[in-house]
């Protein structure tokens, strides 16, 4: 049922095993002695009960069990976790950005993607890295979970052992859309990964403006069909007259290229009346002018 | 009341009890304390990570200001103090003059503590003013913390002083006698508390150099 | 019979709304909460009912996404500041407490009205944000920063609706507290008080220290909200990972306010039904001020994989497993106590059973969370569904309905259908685990919580929970039927003692006089639970 | 138990004199001097100047609690409650803080 696809997979499994292990025992006993002596003693069987005010023996032994159990499951628990946190020097880095509602990865020669591949056998490390709110880098195959915190740095790292697609999925609750915030790993063995990155990455016929949406899930947020999601649909954006409230002040724009862009580095300073302020971050950070002005093109051609 | 006929239990929740009103108030300054409490922990972590920031924004704070708070406050804890010796005394008059003294020292906290923010705020130092939001972030953050605390401590100020004002009027009306002087005694604990969390707020917010 | 006739009743004494609303007698009280709390569990778990509608299948099914983050949402608001926390302290430890202790009230008649009229407007303001702006908040009961400082929807009411409701907790266990230490009847040494006296000392104690620091915190976040400050928020200087603290260092000893009470309820029904003292009164006793006290200390455990440094998670992870040791000791003292005695099975013993089989299962998932390497896999899945619900509802919610059962005659005088009540038991009991027991296993097979959609692999347990979910339905409405039709008989005689049990409360009428006692109590030779020395109790 | 009767006058209330008042406020007027002086003049002593500081000002709490709140003629029990919220209290924060120290 479960796919246990990295070298923690092992430790952690254990863990649970143990832990399972002694509490369905305990669970199972302590049932059955309790059904068995409401049986037993049943009022029929049992009309007069002999007062038992306790045993100091029997005190001291359910709590000097219980302590040493539960010790043993810390110990596990711990045993199993070492080695997640323990990265393997020479790992390969990776960056993963994750926003409202995408993750994206980013390799060390500067190729950005939305899913994961990886080579078999070779540690990983991952540098988590969010650009809104919180969000969680889940691999279940994995068993591998970390959390995404804005302004601070944290990272995972696995080494995958069997080769395949796994599933990524958002584990920290981070809006509307946090369920459909997936992705996966492709775990390629070490030719295959070669090729992969032998592959020049933008070999598409997309517009480079629409790439560029999509890698900054831009998308997720805006539509091209003139639905309404959380922010203004693109299509007929461009052009087109709006109110906007800036500093408290409506007032009336056109859209055009420094609108745009203003919009994409300071999206807080002309908020579109209907929309809320706060919920877009700045991408003057992440978006060159020359990529903003590509996107700009894009929603251009977007009538 | 309601309990006008029937058995009449020897410990009953209507008869008066002093000492469950003593420390019905006491548990009511530990949940005070704790909710300062929660702000305090945010200052220190705030302060953990953005050490320089919080220097650099504390000399922007009037220490004789602060200082002179302290002193008026420390000298109305004697006064509320005296207060409730004079009333076991039976001396009700001079009970009152003293509440009075120390409703008049809450207040002149109160007018000092306006001219230290009014002249933050007149400096943008607010948050949510333009000159606050340009702050670096840790200043802004020392800046936040600094309105929120002694806020809800002035808050604190204003409430006490109000109580206090009720003990000196009850008092006066025969109400709070020497033998009856649970409310004084309560409203005093109140008003030490408003003093303790000062004692802490001054140093770190004043003295920090 | 004669001394039913010549006294009345609380219910008896005074008529019409006002003199409910503003009553200070505290069974009236403990009665205003529990219709309250009754309807807003009503609406909390229709909320439940339309999420599992919703994960029937994969895909829409019923509501759009950002409908269902606001449906969980307050669900985890209801159930949480509404329901749970307030419920057996509130309605029972109210009603209760004093009696058992032989006084009539409690210590600050009239503060306990305010807790409630507090409490109401605290519900009235969550409610509200159904009606204006963007709708209720969609963040989580956690409200973690820094999303519910960036959504459109009503975060900050919410938000002051909980601060608000949290004074009413910190009011009632004040008055607990004062009236524990003040108002025993002569004689009720504190070891010879009650178990449910006990457990409520320990509740309180986490209400009145705990719950400051949450309300401060919520503050913040509502500054943060309206001025637009940087306190949480990292893009303008905060840190999130600090709101976690706060907002853990409060909801984790909440944990513990749901469940001591519970714990306090199961001590008195298993005697009474054994017809013997309990096994290990003191053990049983301080074991709830142990986990009161180490239940500060493991809020961390929530948070081991939001980056926190190593040592903090080995601390906290150790930590968390301590408090199984005296949650054990309960268990082993509760089983011990069947041992031997004169067992008389009724609905009340039932859902006890219930209790400790289910909060068995909550609390060894709870191990299963505590554990450092399980819970970076399971945290946020529905694992932590599973084991909050066994915890809360298969604890807290069976031991709240088995109270209700075991005190319903002595607060209304009446008695529902017993056979009813026990069909109803067995519906309730497999719909419930049913429901919850399927989430565990989509949890171990890696289902995030919060999901509004979910991959097809996850089907077929969150396909068997929402018919689950629809087993349980039925067994709650024959078993609130069945109570609301022994409330409709006419000229019931229960007399004082149904149960033969033997604190305090049994001495007394049913329903009790406004002055809750017709005689002096009488306190049995030995600890409270001395059924060889039980007082006499005519009618 | 004693709550037998109304508890207006059980025990006899320690009354303390004005001149406990006046010594009292003495001291905390002193230590305030001593903490403004230290941290104004002494700021070469930096991280200590705070440590002093916060030391000062428990030593003054102390006092104002002891003899101002008439902690010192109280039951005990009070005193043990005090007790337990500043443990609680410090052991929210050494735990808050093992995390930040270990960033
Ligand atoms: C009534 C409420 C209640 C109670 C009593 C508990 C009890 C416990 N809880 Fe639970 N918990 C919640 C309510 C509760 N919890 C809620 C609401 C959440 C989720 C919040 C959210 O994120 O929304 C949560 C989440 C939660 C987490 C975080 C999971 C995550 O998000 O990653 C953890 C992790 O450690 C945890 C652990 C525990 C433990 C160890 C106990 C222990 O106290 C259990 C102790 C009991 C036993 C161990 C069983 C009885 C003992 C025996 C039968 C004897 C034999 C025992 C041995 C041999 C050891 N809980
Ligand atoms: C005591 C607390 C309590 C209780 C009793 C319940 C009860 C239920 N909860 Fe619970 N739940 C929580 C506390 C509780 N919940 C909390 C704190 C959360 C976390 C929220 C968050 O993530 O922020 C949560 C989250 C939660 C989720 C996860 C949501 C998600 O992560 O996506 C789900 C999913 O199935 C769920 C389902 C249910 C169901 C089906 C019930 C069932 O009990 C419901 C069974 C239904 C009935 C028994 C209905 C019968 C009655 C009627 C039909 C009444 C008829 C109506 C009238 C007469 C008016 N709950
Ligand atoms: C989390 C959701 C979200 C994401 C992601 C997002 N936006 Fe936005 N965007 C909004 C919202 C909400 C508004 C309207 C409020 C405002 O103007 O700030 C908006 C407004 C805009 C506008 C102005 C539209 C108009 O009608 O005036 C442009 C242009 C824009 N975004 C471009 C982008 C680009 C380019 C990206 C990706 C690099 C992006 N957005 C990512 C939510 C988002
Ligand atoms: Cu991103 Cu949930
Ligand atoms: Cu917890």
């Amino acid at each position: 049922m479960r796919t246990s696809a990295s070298t923690f997979a092992q430790g952690v499994d254990f863990s649970l095993y143990v832990i399972a292990g002694i509490s369905i025992f305990f669970l199972i006993g302590i049932t059955i002695v309790m059904l068995f002596f409401v049986f037993r003693y049943n009022k029929k069987r049992n009309p007069v009960a002999s007062n038992i005010e306790g045993s100091h023996k029997l005190e001291i032994i359910w709590t000097a069990v219980p302590t040493l159990l539960v010790m043993v499951m810390f110990y596990y628990g711990w045993m199993g976790y070492k080695p997640l946190r323990t990265v393997p020097a020479g790992a390969l880095e990776v960056t993963a950005y994750g926003q409202m509602w995408k993750f994206s990865f980013e390799y060390p020669d500067g190729r950005l993607t939305d899913s994961l591949v990886v080579p078999i056998g070779k540690p990983v490390k991952i540098n988590l890295v969010s650009r809104d709110v919180l969000h969680s880098l889940f691999i279940p195959a994995f068993r591998m979970k970390e959390d995404m915190v804005p302004g601070k740095n944290n990272f995972l790292w696995f080494e995958a052992t069997e080769k395949g697609r796994f599933d990524i999925l958002c584990a920290e609750y981070c809006g509307q859309l946090h369920s459909y915030m997936l992705s996966s790993v492709t775990v390629l063995d070490e030719a295959g990964y070669n090729q992969w990155l032998a592959t020049a990455s933008s070999i598409s016929e997309e517009h480079p403006g629409l790439t560029l949406l999509k890698q900054n899930a831009c998308l997720t947020c805006h539509s091209q069909d003139g639905s309404k999601i959380i922010g203004p649909s693109f299509k007929g954006v461009f052009g087109k007259t709006e109110i906007v409230e800036s500093e408290g002040v409506e007032r009336e724009i056109v859209i055009d290229e420094a609108y745009i862009s203003r919009s994409i580095k300071q999206p807080n300073a002309d908020v579109v009346k209907g929309y809320l302020k706060g919920l877009m971050v700045s991408y003057e950070a992440v978006l060159s002018d020359e990529q903003i002005s590509q996107i700009t093109d894009y929603i251009k051609t977007l009538k | 009341m309601e309990h006008a006929h029937g058995l009449h239990l020897p410990n009953s929740g209507h008869n008066r009890d002093d000492e469950a009103s003593k420390m019905g108030m006491w548990l009511f300054l530990f949940t005070e304390l704790l909710l300062f409490g929660g702000l305090f922990i945010v200052y220190m972590v705030y302060r953990m990570l953005n050490h320089e920031a919080f220097l650099l924004s504390s000399f922007e704070l009037n220490v004789w200001l602060g200082t002179i708070n302290t002193v008026v406050l420390l000298v109305s804890s004697m006064t509320i103090a005296m207060s409730i010796t004079a009333i076991q005394k039976g001396n009700s008059a001079q009970s009152i003059r003293l509440l009075m003294t120390t409703v008049g020292l809450s207040l002149l906290f109160l007018v000092i503590k306006y001219f230290e923010w009014s002249s933050k705020i007149h400096h943008g130092l607010f948050p949510g003013m333009d000159y606050y939001n340009n702050l670096p972030k840790g200043e802004a953050l020392f800046f936040f913390l600094y309105f929120m605390m002694t806020g809800l401590h002035a808050l604190h100020i204003i409430i006490g002083g109000i109580l206090i004002g009720v003990v000196a009027y009850r008092t006066k009306k025969g109400e709070v006698t020497s033998k009856k002087y649970t409310l004084t005694e309560n409203a005093g604990l109140y008003w030490h508390l408003v003093d303790l969390i000062w004692i802490y707020l001054f140093p770190l917010f004043y003295l920090i150099h | 019979m004669t001394a039913v006739s010549t006294h009345l009743n609380f219910f008896q004494t005074k008529k019409g709304i006002f003199s409910w609303i503003f009553s200070v007698d505290h069974k009236r009280i403990a009665l205003l909460y529990f219709y309250s709390l009754i309807t807003f569990f009503l609406v909390g778990v229709t909320l439940g009912l339309l999420m599992r509608y919703e994960l029937l299948n994969p895909g829409k099914d019923l509501v759009e996404a950002k409908t269902y983050n606001q449906i969980f949402t307050m669900h985890g608001v209801i159930m949480i500041f509404l329901f749970i926390i307030p419920s057996i302290p509130a309605v029972f430890g109210n009603f209760f407490l004093p009696i058992m202790l032989g006084t009539d009230d409690v210590s600050f008649p009239r503060l306990n009205l305010l807790s409630w009229w507090i409490y109401v407007i605290g519900a009235l303001m969550a409610l509200s944000t159904l009606l204006f702006g963007d709708g209720p908040a969609d963040t989580g009961w956690t409200f973690y920063a820094p999303y519910s400082v960036k959504t459109g929807t009503n975060v900050t009411m919410s938000v002051l609706a909980a601060f608000v409701i949290g004074f009413s907790s910190i009011l009632t266990g004040l008055n607990f507290i004062v009236t524990i230490h003040r108002l025993r009847t002569p004689g009720m040494t504190f070891l010879k008080m009650p178990l449910f006296a006990w457990s409520l000392y320990a509740t309180s104690w986490i209400q009145l220290l705990a719950t400051p620091i949450i309300g401060i915190t919520l503050l913040m976040i509502v500054a943060e909200r309206v001025l637009g400050v940087g306190l949480f928020d990292p893009s303008i200087g905060g840190d999130p990972i600090l709101y976690q603290h706060l907002f853990w260092i409060y909801s984790h000893p909440a944990v513990y306010i749901m469940a001591l009470p519970a714990f306090g309820v199961i001590s008195e029904m298993l005697p009474t039904f054994s017809q013997r003292t309990i096994f290990g009164y003191k053990a049983i006793a301080f074991s709830s001020l142990a986990i009161a006290f180490v239940g500060y200390f493991i809020w961390g455990h929530h948070m081991f994989t939001s980056g926190m440094s190593g040592t903090a998670r080995f601390v906290f992870s150790m930590l968390t497993f301590l408090v199984a040791i005296p949650t054990a000791i309960k268990v082993f003292n509760w089983v011990a106590t069947l041992y031997k005695g004169s067992i008389n099975v009724q609905p009340p013993l039932l859902y006890t059973l219930a209790f400790i089989f289910q909060f068995m299962i909550g609390g060894f998932t709870g191990l299963v969370l505590g554990a450092l390497a399980t819970d970076i896999h399971l945290h946020d899945t529905y694992f932590v569904v599973g084991h909050f619900h066994y915890v809360m509802f298969g604890g807290t919610g069976f031991a709240f309905f088995g109270a209700l059962h075991y005190w319903y005659p002595k607060i209304w005088g009446k008695m529902y259908n017993i056979k009813v009540a026990n069909v109803a038991f067995v519906i309730f009991f497999i719909g419930f685990n049913m429901l919850y027991f399927p989430m565990l296993i989509a949890g171990l097979m890696g289902m995030p919580r919060r999901y509004y959609d979910y991959l097809p692999e996850f089907h077929l347990p969150n396909m068997i929970s929402t018919y689950g979910s629809w087993v349980l339905a039925v067994g709650l409405i024959l078993m609130l039927s069945n109570l609301v039709a022994g409330l409709l008989k006419k000229n019931q005689n229960v007399g004082r003692n149904p149960w033969n049990g033997i604190t305090l409360e049994w001495q007394t009428l049913s329903p009790p006089p406004l002055e809750n006692f017709d005689r002096m109590p009488e306190i049995p030779l030995n600890g409270p639970y001395d059924f060889e020395h039980k007082p006499e109790i005519k009618d | 138990m004693k709550q037998n009767k109304d508890h207006s006058e059980e025990g006899t209330a320690h009354i303390s004199s004005f001149r406990d008042h006046w010594s009292t406020l003495v001291t905390l007027l002193l230590l305030t001097i001593v903490t403004v002086v230290i941290s104004v003049f002494g700021a070469n002593l930096a991280a200590l100047s705070v440590a002093t500081a916060l030391l000062i000002a428990t030593v003054k709490v102390i006092v104002v609690a002891y003899y101002f709140m008439h902690l010192k003629y109280e039951k005990k029990i009070y005193t043990w409650l005090i007790l337990l919220v500043v443990v609680l209290f410090a052991a929210f924060t050494i735990l808050t803080a093992l995390e930040y120290y270990n960033r």
